[in-house]
């Protein structure tokens, strides 16, 4: 479903990864691992679309990606079914039952937003994926501030997206309870010539 | 799109307000300006025209600032960004937000305050006309300058900086077609070139904007 | 060979390198030239007085003012189709020359507005259509200042060029629309028959060709200093980044 | 306090501009009137110190938004209240900064600006005078408005709500001590009355502003 | 150093905890445990004094806690060496290296603090504790997005700040490592009639 070829990602100018090169199919979920600053964000915004990559090639059919980053992206003042609502309409979804059931949701669904505690609000995000309907799910650190509860929740919902023929690429730093092949970014340091390629030859 | 207008809509409605906030802002600056120029009518009347385009154009520049900045801030703009809308149709339905909480109620209420600054009578309907052929630009405009300034975090000023010197033309035309209608001169060339403004701008500026936030978001 | 290659930084550097100091001193020679005969070595106006002589600084800083935003605008068009670095440092290296030609006309002819008009300033078309002129400048040269990354700053930049100038243009037809003014026509064209005579002519000529050989030799320095700018902060950022 | 008011301007600079941005928007403002009004030099200049006071208002209008916006959603002022900074010394700083960044360089300017708009030479000095004795109370007042909106998501034109109708006062001494220091009228009367506002505003509304604040964070 | 006599919290006009009583000595560190929404945040800024406890008596040296809340207020145009200076000024801090040092931060001391990842923000986020010199250390979920060579490293900090007499209040949903004693807030789950009373007696 989503293939990358040697791909090298720069944020702010710094090549963080070079040669990234993995395949995820169908029914597949990608743990990906590395410590603070490896560049976990950095490759998923680039998977995402949201910035282009500086080398290599990232194969996907289009919009089939669905990004969940650090932010939720939660308006306040919108209650939690005006929120998921309006992302249904967005990506076509009928209706958000199913996004409230899996995240157990049904009893906030009329709390405007800004009244909810942080993993209360990260569910509310999460929630979102299932209405997005898309196959391939990005998301970063999805289980921050959430509670064992939550977490099973959470691995409920990705299971049951990969049984139905999704993908899942995940950063993480905690065990999510999922068996799934992980990934270490770090790996992927570039070497310093690459950097050096990649960064400047333009000034020297 | 309209799931997204509406979202927009009931976000400024909630955060107080909405449509009445704009009327009460260009009441306000109307209301200043006698108080700083002194209360003689009749520069008061031969100021009439400028002043209320000036006051709509300040009105519109207020509630520019934000315009993208609380979605780039919570998040909401990369996701949207990665949705199946078109940057170039966020873009516009935003603008389009920001008019219908701006620029129209300013139009319907244009009436009211005029009478306040002693507006000649037959300059009233060009007034009505020309605010309604160019606010439109306005909020389009002002879109265009939100969307450059959106990852900065106190774009506020100079936002404005860049913004005014488009809205320039706008100006112009929309103060000197209000001013030839109070003085009972014909308005249809100041009133074509307006139009053609804002047809101009909601033609091409989406994608100049749409260009601006993908940069930003990069 | 391609005009292009002069887009790659370390070609641009090293041939610009021997080109600024001649340059310069070319640039010195014919405005210094220009100056002096214009000063000294024409008759006073007959109804203007030697007032008249600060034309030789008014008219072409007020070309170059005009004519820098147009090179802003090409150059950020090259960067955001063809991507080079170069011009996009070129653009920015220009816009503060730009504005400083602008003051300079604005200025002067504040100075000769007095004794001519009777006042500093007037709301004449030209004149306000070089002080919205200076205004673009400052929205530019703002945009540059507040935005960090200097990849991204050349693109919202270019993008606020390409359409400020649309909006330069329609201002400038608005305000002609909006006031008549008192400032002069062009007298500058082809047609010499309605032209001042030759005696002013001539050392505005050599003025303007300074003026212009000026503002290439500081933009050229200009962007060196840009290019050298922008891999100071690369070589920052990498040791940073560790 | 030091240590915040050097932040603040810090954050400002960084965000481009600083001290320059306000002056340019206050250039626009004074270069859109005449687009409006029209370019006969005698209404102009009639018209000046209101214009140039209402154009002050206006700049420090719009830098005032985010004075607490960015602390209040990045979560610095929580960790601010619980500082040993008592929170009317944080909004006096604040004003302070705001102050340096819009009132200050305004002043410095107005001889330029008021050029533009002929304003007659003996009003120059009053001018100057005026707004170096008035400005501090609009940031003041600003702050305090600032303070009671921080909590709203789209707070810019309520914020200008609030605030403007507290300028009147402000406004009305200080146009008129222009007006009369431009027709070479004594002008004390009017400026002890601006320093009473100003005074009378440092020495009270960070409290108020401060109980704002408290109650929003609560 | 702290001590909590029956306390009630309310969150947007509802008590969402009751009766919290607890005691808090030096070199004593507590965990707050509870599922998501339970009140941990709610009693935390109760303590920090942001908010008026609605029943009961909070005691505590005035000014002796340092709180620090789900955002982290790092300011992103400052380098990370500016941000703590700015706080390490205001609480009288004489410099930052002790913070620098306890969370390996000077590699990023020169880094504007918006181009650092959510790991090393949170890590500069921390440091700003050191740097207030306070003995109660009140955190909210200090740990979301590190690593964990991060989460030891924080783990080591608050140690050092027990060792050196000071007291800790942590809530989390993630295990620290730390060796202290642990409270369940759902305990305190107001019963229904606690709430009525509160809520809105003043409109029966
Ligand atoms: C203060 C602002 C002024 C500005 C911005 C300004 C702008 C300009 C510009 C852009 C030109 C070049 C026109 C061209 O070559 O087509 C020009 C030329 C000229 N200006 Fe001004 N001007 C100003 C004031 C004045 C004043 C006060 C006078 C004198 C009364 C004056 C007299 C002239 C003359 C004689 C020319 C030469 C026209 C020609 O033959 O090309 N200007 N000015
Ligand atoms: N705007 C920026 N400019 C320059 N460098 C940046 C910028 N943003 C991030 N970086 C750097 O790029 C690297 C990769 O960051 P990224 O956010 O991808 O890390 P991450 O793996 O997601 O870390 P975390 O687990 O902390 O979220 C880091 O070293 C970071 O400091
Ligand atoms: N502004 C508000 N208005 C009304 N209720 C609120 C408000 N903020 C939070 N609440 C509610 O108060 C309760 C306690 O919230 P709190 O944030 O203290 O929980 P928490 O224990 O910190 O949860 P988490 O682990 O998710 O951070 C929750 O049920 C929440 O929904
Ligand atoms: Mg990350
Ligand atoms: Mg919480």
């Amino acid at each position: 479903m989503l293939t990358l070829n040697s791909v090298a990602c720069t944020r702010g100018g710094v090549t963080v990864l070079d040669g990234v090169s993995f395949e995820l199919a169908a029914g597949e979920a990608l743990i990906l691992k590395g410590p603070n600053g490896s560049g976990k964000t950095t490759l998923l915004r680039t998977i995402a679309g949201l910035q282009p990559a500086s080398a290599g090639v990232i194969t996907a059919r289009p919009e089939s990606i669905a990004y969940a980053a650090h932010a939720d992206g939660i308006k306040v003042p919108l209650t939690v079914a005006e929120n998921l609502t309006f992302w249904a309409g967005l990506f076509g979804a009928p209706n958000i039952d199913a996004a409230l059931t899996a995240f157990d949701l049904h009893a906030l669904r009329n709390r405007p937003a800004g009244a909810l505690s942080a993993g209360q609000k990260r569910r509310v995000g999460l929630a979102r994926l299932v209405v997005t309907g898309r196959p391939i799910w990005a998301l970063d650190e999805p289980t921050v501030s959430l509670d064992a509860a939550s977490v099973a929740l959470f691995a409920r919902a990705v299971s049951e997206h990969l049984a139905a023929g999704g993908a899942a690429l995940i950063a993480t730093h905690v065990d999510l309870g999922l068996e799934a092949r992980s990934l270490d970014v770090s790996a992927f340091r570039p070497t310093k010539s690459a950097q050096q390629n990649a960064f400047d030859e333009a000034f020297e | 799109m309209i799931g997204l207008l509406t979202r927009d809509l009931k976000l400024a409605i909630r955060a107080g307000g909405g449509f009445g906030l704009a009327l009460a802002f260009f009441l306000i600056v109307i209301v200043l300006v006698p108080f700083g120029v002194g209360p003689q009518t009749d520069i008061l009347s031969k100021i009439a025209p400028g002043i209320l385009w000036v006051g709509a154009l300040l009105a519109c520049l207020l509630s520019l600032d934000r315009l993208f900045a609380t979605d780039f801030e919570d998040g909401s703009l990369e996701l949207l960004a990665t949705a199946p809308l078109p940057l170039e149709a966020l873009v516009a339905t935003k603008a389009l937000a920001h008019w219908l909480t701006t620029g129209l109620p300013l139009t319907l209420a244009a009436v009211a305050f005029s009478v306040l600054l002693n507006l000649p009578t037959p300059g009233i309907p060009a007034l009505i006309t020309s605010l309604a052929i160019g606010t439109p630009a306005l909020s389009m405009i002002g879109a265009f300058g939100a969307a450059l300034t959106v990852g900065l975090k106190r774009g506020g000023l100079l936002l404005s900086l860049l913004v005014l010197p488009l809205y320039v033309p706008t100006l112009i035309f929309g103060a000197e077609a209000t001013r030839r209608g109070a003085e009972a001169m014909p308005t249809t060339t100041p009133m074509l070139l307006l139009a053609a403004i804002t047809l101009g701008a909601i033609a091409c500026l989406p994608f100049a904007a749409a260009a601006a936030l993908r940069v930003n978001l990069r | 060979m391609s005009l292009w290659e002069y887009a790659n930084p370390r070609k641009f550097m090293s041939t610009t390198e021997k080109a600024v100091a001649p340059l310069f001193a070319l640039a010195a020679l014919f405005v210094l030239t220009g100056l002096v005969w214009g000063f000294f070595f024409t008759p006073d106006d007959f109804r203007q007085g030697s007032t008249v002589k600060i034309i030789y600084l008014h008219v072409p800083s007020a070309m170059m003012a005009i004519n820098v935003w147009a090179m802003m605008l090409i150059t950020s068009l090259v960067w955001l189709i063809r991507r080079h670095h170069v011009s996009a440092l070129a653009a920015k290296a220009a816009a503060p020359i730009g504005m400083t030609m602008t003051l300079m006309a604005l200025f002067t002819g504040a100075v000769w507005g007095q004794p001519m008009w009777g006042t500093w300033w007037e709301w004449d078309p030209r004149l306000t259509s070089f002080l919205i002129l200076f205004l673009f400048y400052l929205g530019y040269m703002a945009l540059w200042a507040a935005v960090e990354d200097p990849d991204t700053a050349a693109d919202l930049t270019s993008v606020l060029c390409l359409v400020g100038s649309v909006f330069a243009i329609l201002s400038r037809y608005a305000v002609n629309f909006w006031s008549q003014g008192l400032h002069q026509g062009a007298s500058l064209s082809l047609d010499k028959e309605e032209n001042v005579s030759d005696v002013f002519w001539i050392p505005l000529v050599v003025c303007i060709i300074g003026f212009i050989l000026l503002f290439i030799a500081l933009v050229l320095l200009r962007t060196r200093t840009e290019l050298r700018r922008r891999r100071l902060h690369a070589i920052e950022t990498r040791e940073r980044m560790g």
